[in-house]
């Protein structure tokens, strides 16, 4: 098929963000990524949750899935299951995801589906008007608390490690093209991919600014040294300590980029192929016929076989 | 000879109780009888007191279970304590001579309440202090009951010695002495009883083999010394086939085939055996060829489970889930953005006894006014309940045909006691079982696609891989799925969703909705939905026989409700005989029809202790309001 | 002199549009004028139109919003275009020269939806190309509407060379110029501008001077040239304060008069802002001293939320949380729990757009089935729903009292409308709020405790940590809380709980759960619940005056419904001339009253686009039904 | 107060376990600990969720919730808030605890609140008849599953430490003595503490069973070297790498005993006193009077101050 244009995955519908939102550098990476991927639209299904970050989808010429708050990786893991062929990606606010959905996190973290998760940290909740988000660090105070937040930040790439994620990373919104690569490499991952994207908020955040960001952050691939791949299973629990060590870097320096990727450990879809072979690629359980010109595809012979151990023939002695 | 045998085994949970029903339910269907049973347990896994109810019928059909019973297979001292009044006069009673000595205040397993009563109506029967001996000798002499006391030990031995097992291993037989006494006592075939014991065993042939031997053992043994008493006359019997299987179980076939290949739960009693049952089927296979998967995930929570099933459904996998009351409690945020995105999703929902925690295995109908109105704001839902196993099973297809006929999510209403009933049922009609997808498009026009047009409520919907481009939002929505907060949009949008609703009402029959069963010119109407339907189409046969002619109508959609042919049936009663029998304490049912119909009910008969509404207990209940003018009574039998 | 001024005011969301408000309500009720103003808004933080709809009364009552309004100020090109037909004849818009230019479709934040049906409407009425200049126009000459056109950017130029600011700060004092026109026109008193200001820039000082400055400057200005032909009648001023608040600021009052000392939140619209402004109260700090103080906590997701409430409301603290839809709908199975365990929660319930996330900043009043039946089984609850600002604030109070006397959670049911809306109420009676705990026990005998006595549907409670020792469970209990499946136990308990609802029903007078407003010879009677009774008292005023002597009858407390006082007073009417008027789709409470009474409501008034009923449409809805015989009028007005 | 014994712990209650359910011994332990700390049973808490193990309130002579699934620990949040006087313990299976409750276990991470966690770890859904719960291993198939596991388990120390806990040890049911030193420890911890127990569930796991735990377990504090304390804040990372490491240890030998503590931290409660001085332990706010005579103790005056931003005076010009 024909390589498409960036454009071609923009839609008309007004990006209402703030002027100036992270979030609209998160939205031009994933139109770049997509482009650069030729990823088709139709197989292509962006789900998102609730938040400022999570109308993305719509903004995105491709199949587009708004769905609950924190519930975006809970809806796209059904879609990804009956349909492995689609290319799932899923938006959310660091609330959403790390707050209300965090149960969702963990479990995919845990089944290793195919998908990626791109996380706006924003450090509040945007759209309910800028409370603190699980992110923000305690004893922070931005804009619009009356209080200082008093719970302790939960960081999304130690959870993420812990909770078994095969493509851990950080990316800026603000660093388009950077950011635009690491999609690429989390898109084209087999297994569960998850970036946590640095997303100043204009309105209600003002600690996490830009200007904030702007000479703390640097790129772990800058360090020569820094591989973050496992190449071999042994290596895997040194491999998470270094990355996990590495995360909890924030002050005067801050890293982004890869953190650690495993593409030795195989997919829930995988795992599902092994156990049950009849589950494919080839012949997803959405696409599979169920009947033939109105009746079931179990009829009655299919039925007694199928059901033997239930059936008992009545023989009169 | 009886043209029914009802029976009753008790015993402690963990101890192999199921088996007897599982043996002996196909045997006898295997020769024709109907087969109804019940299982009673505690929200406890080892220990606690759980008994086996049934009923075997030479009517061929699995018939209401009633009390008292003709025999009870006592396993523990606990049995013959708790049900020592459940078997009638004449009847029999199979003890454990090793526990005669026991005393009803060493059985740590019984809850004191229940403790406490029977100490009491010992002390009021004279029976002191109450041990299993006295209350056995009791029963013997006050109340006409044939007791028969076996050593269970002695038999223990005989397999030690014949088989070479450990103690251990030998009192694992426990439930096969009671198989035995039953087929013995009711002469059962030994062929029958064989096949039983095959569909329980057949895949282990060595404790099969044992079995064989043992059962049959102390079935000759009891024939020999008390003959047949508990012969059944022949069945009359309408089927060649029967299968023999759970409410759940019923479900889970259902399912299969009307084409599910997307389930997702979290385990919760009564529902998950449905899902365990239907992982074993994963692959679909026949005789080695499969037939296509099922993709099933057991998520980390209801909201998971839903949330993915909604997934699942966009892609046009027939998507549905399993769960109970908590369950669905959680699920109710998920359930709104299916109604709002006329996703065509089903949720099987098993009734349990709440509010909260409840009696966790116990049954209920005490969620319909829940299902009707869960989640906040106003859509469309369906809601189907099933009277029976072989409703369970053509429903279990139905929903389907109709969340995706119109586009919306349906609840399948079902509770424990079908859930965990198993009967024998017809096999089902497969030739006239029709699989309807409505307007689901697998390929599609590529490019943005408009999937809430305007001008059709019912659209075409083309799935997520189909080609098209489509958007869905929980946010009220545009044409094309965009959110669009505009209020003349909005009262459209919101219209159009309201508007299947309409359109679903004018299509399905309301004679599948409703049914009324009994004379035409009946005096009084039971009115029920659910599982009543089991005891009250016998209690109007019974109540005929007293002299009242009465008629139920069974709802078997809540939504949309048949109101028309309701307030029909309805308007031909004296509102003084229209009696609502349900399973709960509001009169659920009925205070819908009322939301619906303006009719008012007077008349109410309710139970809402877990236990299921036996054909006894319903009867008089009937009585009790149609004679002695009682407006509402409250039915309590089963232990 | 007009006795009422209707405002509009409107701009992009965030920038400073709250302002007018927040200074102008004061700034008239200061002066004795009743002040109603009303916020719509997108689901968005900057960018969309959203306005200020205002009402001010010389009534000095807070009265309905009404449509068409005498004078619109446009912030910008987007206002003037959507409010063109809000305008009466006569009446005055303000709007931005700099914007004359400015075409209908480079205005790339207005819904398509509304573009559309503007670029028809402008086709129509020849209005082409619309600009905000043609638009102008027309009205100036088509419609009798007085125009002020204002150089905004001249303006601003004025503070950046006066005051020193730069461009962008001078940007913000974008509503200041509306606030100064408002002022002009309607020769508001100089002074209380100037309190008005205060109120809402007290704490910064310099933002302060500049504003008395600049708003007075354009006030002088434009009183220079039009005159004050919106000069109202002196307002017959019964109070001598006003309290200005919100419904969510009435609440949170309520709730600090009230004791909470508990209180969960998860963030949602339009609920979190009395939580946040609970969260600045929570030392309850009076002149350095303490009163108490109000733990707060931000939950993790609104499951947390209310089980935490439970958790803290067995320790004794008054708790509660509040939330909206989709918060609520992840909060019922906990209520279930708070209800099978006497436990007094309150549960402050925003309603807005559902289904789903829906309109997630507009009001509705589409949850009431919802909560009355919310969670699996049946339990009791409370269910109120205050009719304004007032009773709001009492009922916050009420909610806990109830909560601790029926010992049962209390669902205070109010909606978007009443949230954000801001009225001047008078101040509270404090010497008539009572505050009743019922048998709230903070010292208790040590030991174990019977805290469910089968004999007392309501019982002490005491607390964690008073000295007894208690035991709370979802399962069905037995006397001290512990697990128990016996069905007699069973039997008594579940009727225990609902006995509760008996004794409220008989104590809690049906005066207060339901009010008639209105002649006792009215012919036609409005039925309706919450926020509906503000536009309501006042249209029953206008049919009067229209010839159609019309009644209201407030339904103050859904559960336990007062449904003898509903019957009689619906008895007294021709069922014809019966009208639900509601801001859902299904005529919610109409349901409810038909499901309690067998009264069959045939007339209905609804509105379900999110924006409030007004005065106006409801009284042209009336007219409609009465008049035409229209049986079901739905509402759209307003943008 | 005279010390109770640890009989005056246990109610009349039949404990409806399986015979050689390893909740026996956590239930042991509880009762035994509480008796050496003297707890008071009527300033004592024990919450729970659902499950077998969450049961154990009923068996306990002190205050028991028993409250729904996954539920424990938001419930027990405002009980200790609303009174920080008093003592909460939360049993919960694992996946109560770490399915379907996991958003509450990583929020009481994030703020330390002074309570206890208690994880019967048996690897299974006891109470629904034996399904995987998060803590089986992928490919593990006990006793009830039809089909082989095909999730990753989560591993509860490293969750426990990616959350924030200040203590986090492993116990082993059998050993009763040895669990009750560690609730000692925790319930005397001053923040969030959590115990992962180790506890076998004979009726339906037939893989972590008492055998199979014999030859395996051993004790950390067998280690003279191993000091898991948080000592200097300095020292935190540290600590944190090495228990992880440690806690990935499951094989032919598996760590039992304290992992990590960190007493420097903070509690929600000192979080929240220090931020608002009148709320404290000798005036919780659950004891606080709220009126007097039948009124508010915001009466009109008390009004008029509280709420003057909102109040505006009438004055005819
Ligand atoms: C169940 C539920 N609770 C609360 C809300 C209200 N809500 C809308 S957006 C949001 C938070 C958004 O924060 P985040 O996820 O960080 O996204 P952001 O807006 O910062 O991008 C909340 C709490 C909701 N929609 N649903
Ligand atoms: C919301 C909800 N979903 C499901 C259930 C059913 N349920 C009861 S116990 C249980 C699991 C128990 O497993 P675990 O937490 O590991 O405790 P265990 O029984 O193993 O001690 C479940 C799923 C429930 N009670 N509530
Ligand atoms: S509120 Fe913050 S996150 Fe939301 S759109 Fe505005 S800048 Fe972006
Ligand atoms: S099922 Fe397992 S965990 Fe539950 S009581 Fe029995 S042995 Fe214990
Ligand atoms: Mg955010
Ligand atoms: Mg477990």
């Amino acid at each position: 098929m024909a390589s498409r244009g960036v454009a071609s995955y923009r839609t008309e519908v007004w990006s209402d963000w703030c002027p100036g939102c992270g979030d609209f550098g998160i939205l031009a990476a994933m139109q770049k990524a997509f482009a650069e991927l030729n990823l088709d639209p139709a197989t292509t299904v962006v789900v998102s949750g609730i938040g400022c970050s999570s109308k993305t989808p719509h903004f995105l010429n491709v199949n587009g899935v708004h769905t609950l708050h924190g519930r975006g990786i809970a809806f796209a893991t059904g879609i990804k299951l009956a349909n492995p062929n689609l290319t799932v990606v899923i938006n959310g606010g660091d609330g959403d995801l790390l707050g209300i959905g965090v149960a969702h996190f963990v479990a995919l973290g845990r089944r290793n589906l195919d998908v990626t998760v791109i996380i706006h940290n924003n450090q509040v909740y945007g759209l309910t008007k800028g409370q603190a988000s699980p992110t923000l660090r305690k004893g922070e105070q931005v804009k619009s608390l009356p209080v200082p937040n008093l719970q302790d930040a939960v960081n999304p790439i130690a959870l993420a490690i812990a909770s078994g994620y095969t493509f851990v990373a950080r990316a800026y919104s603000l660093w388009v093209d950077h950011l635009k690569e690491i999609l690429k490499a989390a898109i084209s991952h087999k297994g569960s991919a998850v970036i946590d994207v640095l997303q100043p908020c204009i309105t209600y955040n003002d600690i996490y600014t830009a200007e904030f960001y702007k000479d703390r952050l640097y790129k772990l691939e800058d360090d020569p040294e820094w591989d973050p791949v496992v190449r071999d299973p042994g290596e895997e629990e040194e491999k998470k300590a270094t990355a996990l060590k590495k995360a909890e870097e924030w002050g005067t320096r801050i890293p982004v980029g890869v953190f650690y990727v495993n593409p030795l450990k195989d997919t829930y879809e995988d795992r599902l192929a092994k156990r049950n072979p009849a589950y494919s690629r080839e012949n997803p359980p959405a696409f599979q016929s169920i009947y033939s010109e109105g009746s079931s595809l179990v009829g009655p012979e299919e039925f007694r076989k199928l059901f033997d151990r239930f059936i008992v023939k009545v023989s009169r002695r | 000879m009886a043209s029914d045998l009802h029976l009753l085994v008790g015993g402690a949970q963990g101890s192999g109780l199921e088996t007897t029903m599982q043996v002996l339910a196909p045997a006898y269907a295997s020769l024709g009888y109907g087969v109804m049973a019940n299982r009673e347990y505690f929200s406890n896994i080892v220990g606690r007191h759980s008994y086996i109810h049934m009923r075997i019928s030479s009517s061929g059909e699995p018939k209401a279970l009633q009390y008292p019973v003709d025999f009870i297979g006592a396993m523990d001292a606990e049995s013959v304590f708790t049900h020592y009044d459940d078997i009638r006069e004449g009847g029999f009673l199979l003890y454990d001579m090793g526990t005669a000595r026991t005393r009803l205040v060493q059985i740590a397993s019984m809850e004191p309440d229940l403790r406490n009563r029977l100490l009491e109506n010992f002390k009021k029967l004279g029976i002191q202090p109450p041990t299993v001996e006295s209350v056995v000798s009791y029963l013997e002499k006050d109340v006409g009951v044939n007791v028969i006391g076996l050593s269970f030990t002695a038999l223990f031995e005989v397999l030690i010695k014949k088989h070479g097992l450990t103690r251990a291993q030998a009192q694992r037989f426990r439930s096969s002495i009671l198989i035995g006494a039953i087929a013995g006592l009711s002469g059962l075939d030994r062929e029958a009883l064989e096949l039983g014991l095959e569909k329980r065993f057949g895949s282990r042939p060595k404790v099969l083999e044992i079995n064989k031997d043992f059962v049959a053992s102390v079935a000759d043994e009891i024939e020999r010394e008390y003959g047949t008493p508990l012969k059944l006359a022949e069945p009359k019997a309408p089927y060649s086939e029967y299968v023999v299987a759970s409410g759940n179980d019923a479900v889970a076939m259902g399912k299969i085939v009307g084409g599910v290949r997307y389930q997702a739960y979290y385990p919760i009693t009564p529902a998950s055996d449905e899902s365990v049952l239907l992982e074993a089927y994963e692959g679909l296979k026949i005789d080695g060829e499969s037939l296509g998967s099922i993709a099933i995930l057991q998520t980390e929570d209801e909201i998971a489970a839903i949330s993915s099933v909604i997934g699942a459904a966009l892609t046009g996998a027939r998507s549905s889930t399993a769960t109970s009351g908590p369950g669905f409690s959680l699920m109710v945020e998920a359930l709104g953005w299916a109604g709002k995105n006329d996703v065509p999703i089903v949720v099987t929902y098993y009734q349990r006894g709440g509010p909260s925690t409840g009696l966790p295995t116990r049954g209920s109908q005490s969620d319909l006014l829940f299902t009707l109105f869960a989640s906040h704001g106003e859509f469309p839902r369906m809601i189907l309940s099933s009277g029976d196993h072989l409703e369970a099973f053509y429903d279990a297809i139905e929903a389907y045909n109709l969340a995706e006929k119109y586009q919306m999510p349906v609840i399948h209403l079902l509770d424990k006691f079908l859930a965990n009933m198993v009967a024998s049922m017809p096999i089902p009609d497969l030739e006239g079982v029709r699989i309807e997808r409505g307007e689901t498009i697998f390929e599609a026009p590529r490019g943005p696609f408009k999937r809430f047009p305007r001008d059709k409520p019912i659209a075409p919907r083309p799935v997520l891989g189909s080609g098209a481009i489509t958007w869905y939002t929980g946010d009220e929505h545009d044409e094309y799925g965009h959110i669009d907060e505009d209020p003349v949009n909005r009262n459209i949008m919101y219209e159009r969703r309201w508007k299947k609703m309409e359109i679903a009402d004018k299509e399905i029959p309301e004679e599948f909705r409703a049914k009324y069963y009994g004379p035409e010119d009946a005096k009084v109407l039971l009115v029920g939905w659910g599982s009543v339907k089991i005891p009250a189409l016998e209690a109007i046969e019974v109540l005929g026989e007293e002299g009242v002619r009465a008629a139920y109508l069974h709802v078997r959609m809540l939504s949309p409700l048949p109101k028309r042919l309701i307030s029909d049936v309805l308007s031909r009663f004296d509102p003084e005989n229209v009696i609502a029998v349900e399973a709960n304490y509001l009169g659920q049912a009925s205070k819908l029809i009322t939301m619906e119909t303006g009719f008012l009910f007077k008349k109410f008969v309710l139970k809402w202790t877990g236990r299921p509404i036996y054909l006894n207990e319903l009867v008089e209940g009937v009585l009790d309001i149609v004679k002695n003018g009682r407006s509402r009574v409250v039915l309590s039998y089963g232990k």
